[in-house]
Parts: structure tokens; C-alpha cells; sequence
């Protein structure tokens, strides 16, 4: 039995062994994946209209924001 | 004369046993610890009373054809709960802080040697003579220290489904303990003038850029990891409904309705696996005791890793933000902007620390998809 | 040209038998009272909208692979939809009355007095050569007197699922006619004297008095009356959700988007079981007729008990609040409000009526859980 | 089958005793324990600070709450 | 050393098949198609994703154990997803239009005729030898020309779930293309006369009406053709919900949350039908091409019906709202309204078309039940 | 095979004339059977009170937007 054990500890290390591999090769992929992902979207795409996907919603709920702003103002302005 | 027998008999009070007994008062410590002590208790409530239902006697509620012995054949053996939990996760994490800065990407895979080095702890304790852990169990203990409650239950129920109830409580427990048990190994490995290193302002993140790296993250995964491909597959699902913006129906289900119903049937499925018999061995003990062993790694070496790190880079990193490589999200990036604001008050590290915590969550799903290949 | 046969022998027309129309037209009335009468809507509409799908002629609708059929076989033999619906109401239910004034507990006690004397009332028409009801066929039957859906169909599903139909549609449909049976029997056993008695304001209670609460009722069903458990443990942990407050986003889901789910499927199963061949039986007519004296004689015991706990206590007890103790949350407690008020239009009972209201929904769990150990 | 029948009765009867009393005796005891479990509460926790546990939401409420209130009051006094 | 090469035979890069990186590319251009072109992104993101989960190589996620193989196992094999999904969009669908005018109803009739047309063209190709489709595969191609994603999915898990993914992956597509597909055909085939017909406001239509619509078309359906039952059963409970005003909670669960869920599962399950070996072969090419051919007959015939009651009528109705009878709800009554408007800039179709619109929808449920009946 | 392939085709045109004639069969009943239902309310229940089935909510709503309206009316009357 303690020769199955000392293997299993063994296997244990070589697991623990490619298991890290394995996440920093995979990670260090990734950062570079990443790169040069960002890299070409930032050279073909050069400025983002980040607010033209805008649903209806969030129209009316800055409108609503908008609405209220107003109302705080007003509020604290009367308040003086 | 025997009805009353009859019913007398049939009362708990009768039928308990003293093991039953414990882990009801059990099931009312997690309680305790999720409402008092706010432990992450979304899981520990379902958790800690679907352990308390389990153990009711002369009644199938755990097993057989009771209710939550259905819930766990439903979702739990089948994986479909955690992954249902982990897509609506996906839906709700912001890749932006990691797009920022990739390179703190390392920190997050730096941590996840928690998970193998409790694996090995594991079988090291096999090899003394203290448990009888297999290669497998061992996997599924050491997963506990990538400080993700629904990778560890996932894994834990491919692996070591006899075990799961430990684990789930286990991880659950340190997830909530991370406030405690990792600004003193922070501390420690760091001096003071690391700890008030100022990091620049991280740039602004395109959508496009947000929408193409949960799609790029899945064709790598295909490519090198396949193992990790359902766990991952899920988590960058529930991303891209968020990020592409064009189904915030589905994103708004994913965030809330979903995400809420698989989190109450998996707390009350990991709650069935609270049985007596199964839960009060001493391999609960051991794994209890490695689980917390398997955060500390995690911390520490994230932390070292961001030392190792600014030894070959000029754009020094405060190596704080390492520790929030284990992932336990956003509990652990906010203890590094807890532990960096002791040092100096006006440096908030939290948005840097946000990275290396969502890298930390994709670097556990690496590592589970590798042991579920070659250990299961 | 036989084509054209075949067609026409395709057709509902064709098809259709007479005890399948007569079961379409059952279910366009359920339809109607609840959709012009208000009937309990809730459920009312899909198990009439079911029960119509399910006499449809020449298609599986509620057999074999049919759509009903399969939601039936999910959550409707397995006991799981009804479990869900009572962990939402679990979740919507406040405690804070009947902690106020505990005693009125008893009321609550009094009032399942009506499921046992219809189970009995079920056995003696059975001597009598009237129907032909096994025990547990008479127990399933008295659990109309219960006044909580969810309870007897959990009830039903698990003793006699034959009858499940008719004992579902009694249930409702007597809970939805609580405003008529009810006040003339309150009037006939009550003076004018004892219907304008005022109650003292009850006391505020502490919300960790109504976090403990689900948990020792828990306990105390795990001790006396674990049969009961699966019914009031999923009742106590929506419960617990709700009053805990630190998991207000898993009870929301389980007061919206999980218990309509949960009834939608549910009343569309119970719809499943409107088939001809089993409604239209003798027994159904049985059933009705029992299910309205199981009510009456509820209401009577509850209003009793209330005047016999004035004999022995200086604090007077309304006795119109007694009647609140079927449950029939919150129909009976405003109907003992609404009688309260034409005596007295100061008087407002409301509050009051709402401790025996859901003392009597535990009080049916209870008696649930008997007839489930001792008649099954 | 007239016996069985009769059995059936007995049993009944048995049933509905053996019910009732588990009803009363259960809902007795869950009176005492609760009147148990509220006086150790009310010794141990003299003051219930019942506004302690409010969530960010609960604020944003009050917060949506009083502006709307302002704008209400402001409405009618400048209808007056 | 032979772990080394463990780890690269289990890897992506190793076992990949051409077959599957084409699959995986044909998932992103699904994707692409959804979030950059908008195409129907509800039902092709889980789609497309789906379908790269399905092809990676090495792990099963579309079959055996797979979560996919699991979601296509519960709710696509057995019809609940697409059916829920149309319970949705019952409680969605306002048969308001309709009912102010009724006739309209008659495109929506005629523009089924794409459906049946495309059946004989897929049976015409295979006595051409080109393709080789059972009389069942046909009607299930044909069903594309429905223009109603969930009756198509629903129509070919039940007739043929072999081309299940290659069918869903057509409609979805080419009702995204509607606004291509449909205004050349609707401008070739009316004068400008014709376009500019004014037609009458409709009038206001009262909430009984609209209360008792589902259940006069539900009764209508059972006496004609129970096969459509499941399908139109489904779609008037959802309806019914919305309309009788009495049950919001469960009518906003439908329309939210339990669509959405159903959606996010429909999709995947979709998605996992997807597999390389399944979908790369000629019949799928064969659909793509008899699919674009279903939606512009079902266009004309819909356009020519109007011209043919215009000959018969004094109230002339403008054609073009009779391309919105092939469905593709809202799509289509958006399109007619755009043509119209293009020769008019003051005659708004849209309210017109909705009438045609949704009796599309009604008409390919009828024609779906027909062929489940039929060619079954 | 090419008499089973003729033979397809024939069960196919069956199939379609049978299908479109059942399509217009049943829409032309239902356009009937909606006509006379249409007829039959209008006759019974001259006048439909469409506001009488309110919910709480939707009386909240309103009430909101009775609030936010008057806010909106303030602030520009102010800003002129
Ligand atoms: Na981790
Ligand atoms: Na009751
Ligand atoms: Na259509």
C-alpha cells in the first residue's frame, strides 16, 4: 500500500506541476491575445461613440434623471 | 393505547439521533454566521438550512424521493446549478480593469498554486496516514483555494461528490473569512514601501474591446484547455449577453431571476449533502483545515508574484493587489484597497485590484478544467 | 377523397365526446369566476385554462408526451411546485401579529377542526354506501378544510392523486367564497356584545423575535411532527429569506418571479388532471359537497374556541377573529374585519385576525403531516 | 366488507382524535416557546435599532422618495 | 515526458477537426450577424454561442452528459421551451388591430402559402435527386416560411429533429432579412396607386372583446384542428393572462422573466444541435436556399390576396400590409408601414398591418398543426 | 425508388392543398366567429368603463407621473 501512496504523491507533483503550467501558459496567452486584440480594435476603430448604443430605457430613465436634477435644484435654490 | 405508540414513535424527538442533533445545530451555526456575521449568505442560508431539513428524522427530504434529494439530481450531480449561477456571474463581472492592464493577469494565475499546493497537502496527509484522500478527492479539496464557491462545487461534483458538502461549506466559510485571514500574510510579505506604491490611472476600455474578450477567451480555452470549456463557456456567455447590450432582456434575466432561483436551489442541493453520516467524518476536519491553508497560499503568492514582477518592470505594481488574485470577488480587491489605504489614506487600489481579482477567476477555471481532465 | 375523410375524422368535431364538452364548458366557467368573480385568479385561471387544454379531443395535451402531462410529471407528482409556491408565500408571510399575541395561536389550533370532521364526513358517507373513499382518500378530502391551496394538493398528490382535480378546484373555489359562507355562521354564534369587543393594540415586535420565529417552529416540527416537515420547512426558510434581510435579492425572486413560475406550471398541472374520465365521477360531486361543510365547520370551531379562551381569560379575544383561523390568508382575517365593522364601525379587526390567520396556515401544515404519516 | 367499512370508521375516529390532539398540542408548545424565545430576546436586546440594517437601495429610495416629496410640496404651495 | 504529451493530445489545438473550426467560425459569424447587424440577437446569441461551445473538441458539452445535451434534453425534445417561449409572446401580442378588422385575417391565410410551396419545392428537389427529403423533413423545411421562430423549432423537434439546427438557424436568419427580403417583392407586385390607398382609423376595441378572442380562437382550434393545440393553446393562455386584467403578476412573469429564461435555454439547446458532423451537410445548404424562396412567396401571396379582396370590396384595404402576414412579428408591419411611406409620407400602415400581422402568426400555427398531423 | 419519389410528391401537393385549404378554412370561421362575438358585446355592454380595472400600481404610476409632469412644467416655466 505505501508504494500506491508514495505514487499517488507522485502523480500528485507532476498535477500540481502541469496544473500551473497550464494557467500561466494559458494566462500569458491570454495577456497576449488581449494586446493584440485591444491593439487592432484601437487601430480600425479609432474613436468610440460609446453612448450610440443607447436603448429607449436609458433615454427615459435620463430623462428622469434629468427631470428630478431639475426638481433638486430647484428645490435647494428656494431653499436659500 | 398503540396509536399513541405509533405517534410517539414517529416524533423527532424519539427517532433523532445525537449526530443528526449536531448537524442541525450546525445547520443553525451557518445560519448564525450568514445573518449576524453577513458570510456570504446567499450560499450559507440556502446552505445551512436545506443542512438542518436534511437532518430531520424519520422524513425524505435529503434522500430518496424528498424534495431537495430531487433539487440535487435536478442541478447539482448534473453541474447545471453552478453553471447556471456562474453564467449569471459572467453577467454581472466588468472585464474593463483587466483590459486595462493585462499583464496583472499573471497575479491571478500566481494564486491559484493555493489550489495545488492543498492538493498536494491533501496526499501528503494520505501518505502520514491521517486520511485516505484519492487523487481525485485530493483535486476536489485543492479547488477550495481558487476561492470560487460555484467552480468548487462544480469540480466537487465531478470529482468527489461524496465530499462535497465539506468543500461547498468549506469554501463558502474562507470566501467570507478572506477579510481575516489575508492582511496579515499581506502585511508580512510586503514593506511599507511597496504597500504605498501609486499605480497610474487605467485607460478608458472601448465596448468593442469588452465585447470581443469574452469570445477571444473561449476560442483559447477550445484551443488549449477544452477541460475548462463548460465552466468558462458559461462565465463568457453570461458576458457577452452583458457587454453586446443588444439582449438586455436576457442580460437583466441572467443578473437577477436566474442567477436568484439557481442560487436557491443549489444552496438547498449543497444543504441535502449535509447529511450526518456524511458530513461528520473526519475528513471534514481535514478538509476544514486545508481549505484554510489553501487561502493563504493563494495570497501569498499572488503577492510575491507582483514582487517578482516589479523586478523586471519599470510601471511598478503595489504587490497588494496580488493577494486579490485568489478571485473571492469583490471581497478580496477590497481588502488590498483596505490594506493599501492603512499605509496611505489617498491611495485607493481598489479599481487595480479589480483585475488580477476577475484574472484570479479565470485562472481557477484553468486550473479545474486541467484536474477534471487528468484527475477525474 | 379520403383525404378528406381522414380530415374530418382529424377534426375536434369529429372527435369530440360529450363528457369531454361538459368538461370544456367546467373549465370556461372556472374561467369566468375567476376572470368576472375574481375567484382566486391566481390559480384559477390556468387550471380552467389546463382543464380545458386537457379535454381537447385527438391530441396529448395532458398524457403521454403531452406538454400538460410532462409539467404534471416535473412538479406536480414530485410535490415540488406546490413546495415552491409555499416558499414564496412563506416568503410574503409576516409573523409579526401572531408574535404580538401568541395565544391567538390557538384559534388558529381550533379552526383545522374542520379537516377532521370532513375526513370523518367522507368515512360515513362511505358506511353509508354513498361514495366509496379509502382513508386516505377521506383524508385528502378533509384537507379542503385546511383553506391553503398549496397544502392540499401537496396533500392530495402524495395520498390520492386520483381525486386531485376535484379536491384543487374545491379548495379554490370554496377559498374564493370565504366572504359568503363565512359571516352568516360568525353572526349566528357571536352576540352583538361580543362582536364590538375591542382588542388592545398589539406591541411591536423586534425583527430578531421574527428571524428566531421560523427557526423554532422548524425545530419544533422536527421534534413532534417531522411529517410536516418538506410543507413548513419550505414555508419557514421563505420565511427566514424575507425576515433575515441580508438575502432581499433571493426573496424577491421567491415572492415574484419564482412563485408565479412556480404557479403558472402548477395550475396548468392541477388543469392536467381535469381529464373526463376522472372529474366527472361521482365522487367529484362528493367532494364539493363535503368541501363547503369542511369550511362552515372551520369557521364554527374557530369562533367557539375564541369564546371558550374568554371564560378563562380577562383579556377579551374578539370572537370574530376565530373565524380567521382556517386560513384562507388574508380573505378570512378581512372578512372578520368586515363583519367587525357592522357592528361597530370603529372597530377594526383587521390586525387582529391576521395572528389566527397564519397560525392557521401552521395549523394545516400540522394536521397535513399527520394524515401523511398516519393515513398513507 | 361491511366490517372493513366499520374499521374503516374506527380508524377514522382514531385519526381525527390522534390529529386534533397533535394540532393543539403542537400550537401549545409553539405558544410557550415563542413567549420563551420573545422575553430572552427582549432581555437581551433592550433597544431594537430596527433602521440598522438598510441597504444601499433602501437609500436611493428615501433619497428618490424626498426629492419627489419636495416636488410635491413645492407643487402645491406655488398652487396656492 | 508522456504527461507532456498527455497535455497536448488533450488539448484543442491537438483534436480539432476542420469540420469543427468551420462550426466555430460559423457560431462567430452568427454572432457577428446579432451583435453588429442586429439580427434577431434575442434568439442568435445563445444560438451562435451554442453552436461554438457545441464544436469543441475534447469535451462533451452538445452530447452525452454535456449541459447542452441536458438543456436540449429537457426542453427541446419535448416542445416545452419553444411553447413557453410562445406563451410569452402571447402575453406580448395585442390582437387589438386584428379585431377592429377581422377580415384582415385573410393574408394572414394567404401568406401561408409559403409555407406549403416551400414543402413542395423541398420534395421537388428531391425528385430531382438533389437533396433526399422525407415528406416530414420537407414540412418541416416548409414551416420556415411560417416566419415564427418558436413554431418552427417546435414543428421540427417533433417532425425532424435531425435538421432541427440547420431550420432554426434559416428562420431566425431570413426573418432578420425581412426588411431586405420583402420590399422589392411588395414593390414589384403594386401600383403606386395601390400604395397610397388610405385606409380607415380602426375603431376602438373593448376589453371583453379582447378577454374573450383567445378563447374563441382556443375553442375554435379544438373543434378544427386539435394539432395546433399545444402550439395555439400556449400562445391564447399567455394572451389570456394579459387580457383579463386579474393576474398582472403572473401575465409580467411571462412576459419576463420565464420568456427570457426560456429564451437563454431554447437558444443553447438550439445551439447544440449545431454539431459539425449534423450540420455541415448539403440538406442544410438546401434549407438555407429553400428557406429565402418560403419567405418570398409567403410576401406575394399575402400582397396579391389584398389586391384579390380589393376587387370584392368597396372598403379597399392598401396591399401592402398584406407582405406583414407572413408574421415576423413586429418586423413585417414595420416594413409595410416603411414602403407605404415611401410613396406617401402621411399614410402610417403600422396599425393596420399589426391585424395581418399577428393572423400570421394564428395561420402558421394552423398550418403547423396540420402538418404535425399529417405528415407526423 | 423514383415511383416512392413520385408518389411523395403527390402525397405533398395532397398535403398542401388540404393544409392551405384548412388555413382558410378556419381563418375565414374566425373572422365569422369574431364578428359575431364583437357583435354580441357591443350589444351587451353598451359602454366599456376601459379605466375601471385599475391596479394599486398602476394608480402609483400615474401618481408619479402626475408628479414628475408638474416638476417638468415648473422647471420650464421657471426657465423662461
Ligand atoms: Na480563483
Ligand atoms: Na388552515
Ligand atoms: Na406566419
Amino acid at each position: 500500500m505505501s508504494q500506491t501512496v508514495e505514487n499517488l504523491v507522485s502523480q500528485g507533483f507532476e498535477l500540481a506541476i502541469f496544473g500551473m503550467g497550464t494557467v500561466f501558459v494559458f494566462l500569458t496567452l491570454l495577456i497576449l491575445a488581449t494586446h493584440g486584440m485591444s491593439r487592432l480594435v484601437q487601430k480600425y476603430e479609432p474613436e468610440t461613440p460609446k453612448t450610440a448604443v443607447k436603448t429607449a430605457t436609458h433615454k427615459v430613465d435620463r430623462h428622469l434623471i434629468e427631470v428630478i436634477a431639475a426638481a433638486i435644484a430647484q428645490h435647494r435654490n428656494e431653499g436659500d | 393505547m398503540s396509536q399513541l405508540a405509533a405517534l410517539w414513535q414517529s416524533s423527532g424527538i424519539y427517532q433523532i439521533s445525537v449526530a443528526q442533533a449536531v448537524m442541525i445545530l450546525i445547520g443553525l451555526f451557518l445560519l448564525y454566521l450568514a445573518i449576524a456575521r453577513r458570510f456570504e449568505p446567499l450560499l450559507l442560508i440556502p446552505i445551512g438550512f436545506g443542512g438542518i431539513l436534511s437532518n430531520i428524522p424519520g422524513v425524505e427530504i435529503a434522500v430518496g424521493d424528498g424534495v431537495l434529494a430531487q433539487f440535487a439530481g435536478m442541478g447539482l450531480d448534473t453541474g447545471i446549478f453552478p453553471l447556471l449561477v456562474f453564467m449569471g456571474i459572467g453577467a454581472m463581472t466588468d472585464f474593463g480593469p483587466l483590459l486595462a492592464n493585462p499583464r496583472t493577469m499573471l497575479l491571478g494565475a500566481a494564486a491559484q498554486f493555493g489550489i495545488f499546493s492543498t492538493l498536494l497537502g491533501a496526499l501528503a496527509m494520505t501518505q502520514l496516514g491521517v486520511f485516505d484522500f484519492s487523487l481525485a478527492q485530493a483535486a476536489a479539496i485543492g479547488i477550495i483555494g481558487g476561492a470560487d464557491g460555484p467552480t468548487a462545487i462544480y469540480v466537487s461534483s465531478v470529482l468527489a461528490p461524496e465530499l462535497l458538502g465539506a468543500i461547498a461549506v468549506s469554501a463558502y466559510s474562507y470566501m467570507a473569512l478572506v477579510p481575516l485571514i489575508q492582511p496579515p500574510i499581506m502585511r508580512a510579505l510586503t514593506t511599507h514601501d511597496e504597500r504605498i506604491i501609486q499605480m497610474q490611472l487605467p485607460r478608458e476600455v472601448s465596448q468593442t474591446e469588452k465585447i470581443l474578450f469574452p469570445l477571444l477567451l473561449l476560442i483559447l480555452v477550445a484551443l488549449i484547455v477544452p477541460g475548462a470549456a463548460p465552466l468558462l463557456g458559461m462565465f463568457c456567455f453570461g458576458n457577452l449577453m452583458k457587454e453586446c447590450r443588444v439582449v438586455a432582456r436576457l442580460s437583466d434575466t441572467a443578473q437577477n431571476a436566474l442567477i436568484n432561483i439557481a442560487t436557491i436551489f443549489l444552496g438547498l442541493s449543497v444543504g441535502s449533502k449535509l447529511i450526518a453520516d456524511e458530513f461528520l467524518v473526519g475528513a471534514t476536519l481535514g478538509i476544514l483545515g486545508l481549505g484554510v491553508v489553501a487561502f493563504a497560499i493563494g495570497t501569498a503568492t499572488g503577492v510575491l508574484m507582483a514582487k517578482v514582477m516589479n523586478m523586471f518592470s519599470e510601471r511598478k505594481i503595489n504587490p497588494l493587489i496580488g493577494a486579490a488574485g485568489v478571485s473571492a470577488v469583490p471581497m478580496a480587491a477590497r481588502v488590498a484597497n483596505k490594506v493599501g489605504i492603512e499605509s496611505d489614506p489617498d491611495n485607493f487600489l481598489i479599481m487595480h485590484a479589480m483585475g488580477p481579482n476577475v484574472a484570479g477567476v479565470i485562472g481557477s477555471t484553468i486550473a479545474a478544467g486541467v484536474l477534471i481532465q487528468f484527475a477525474g
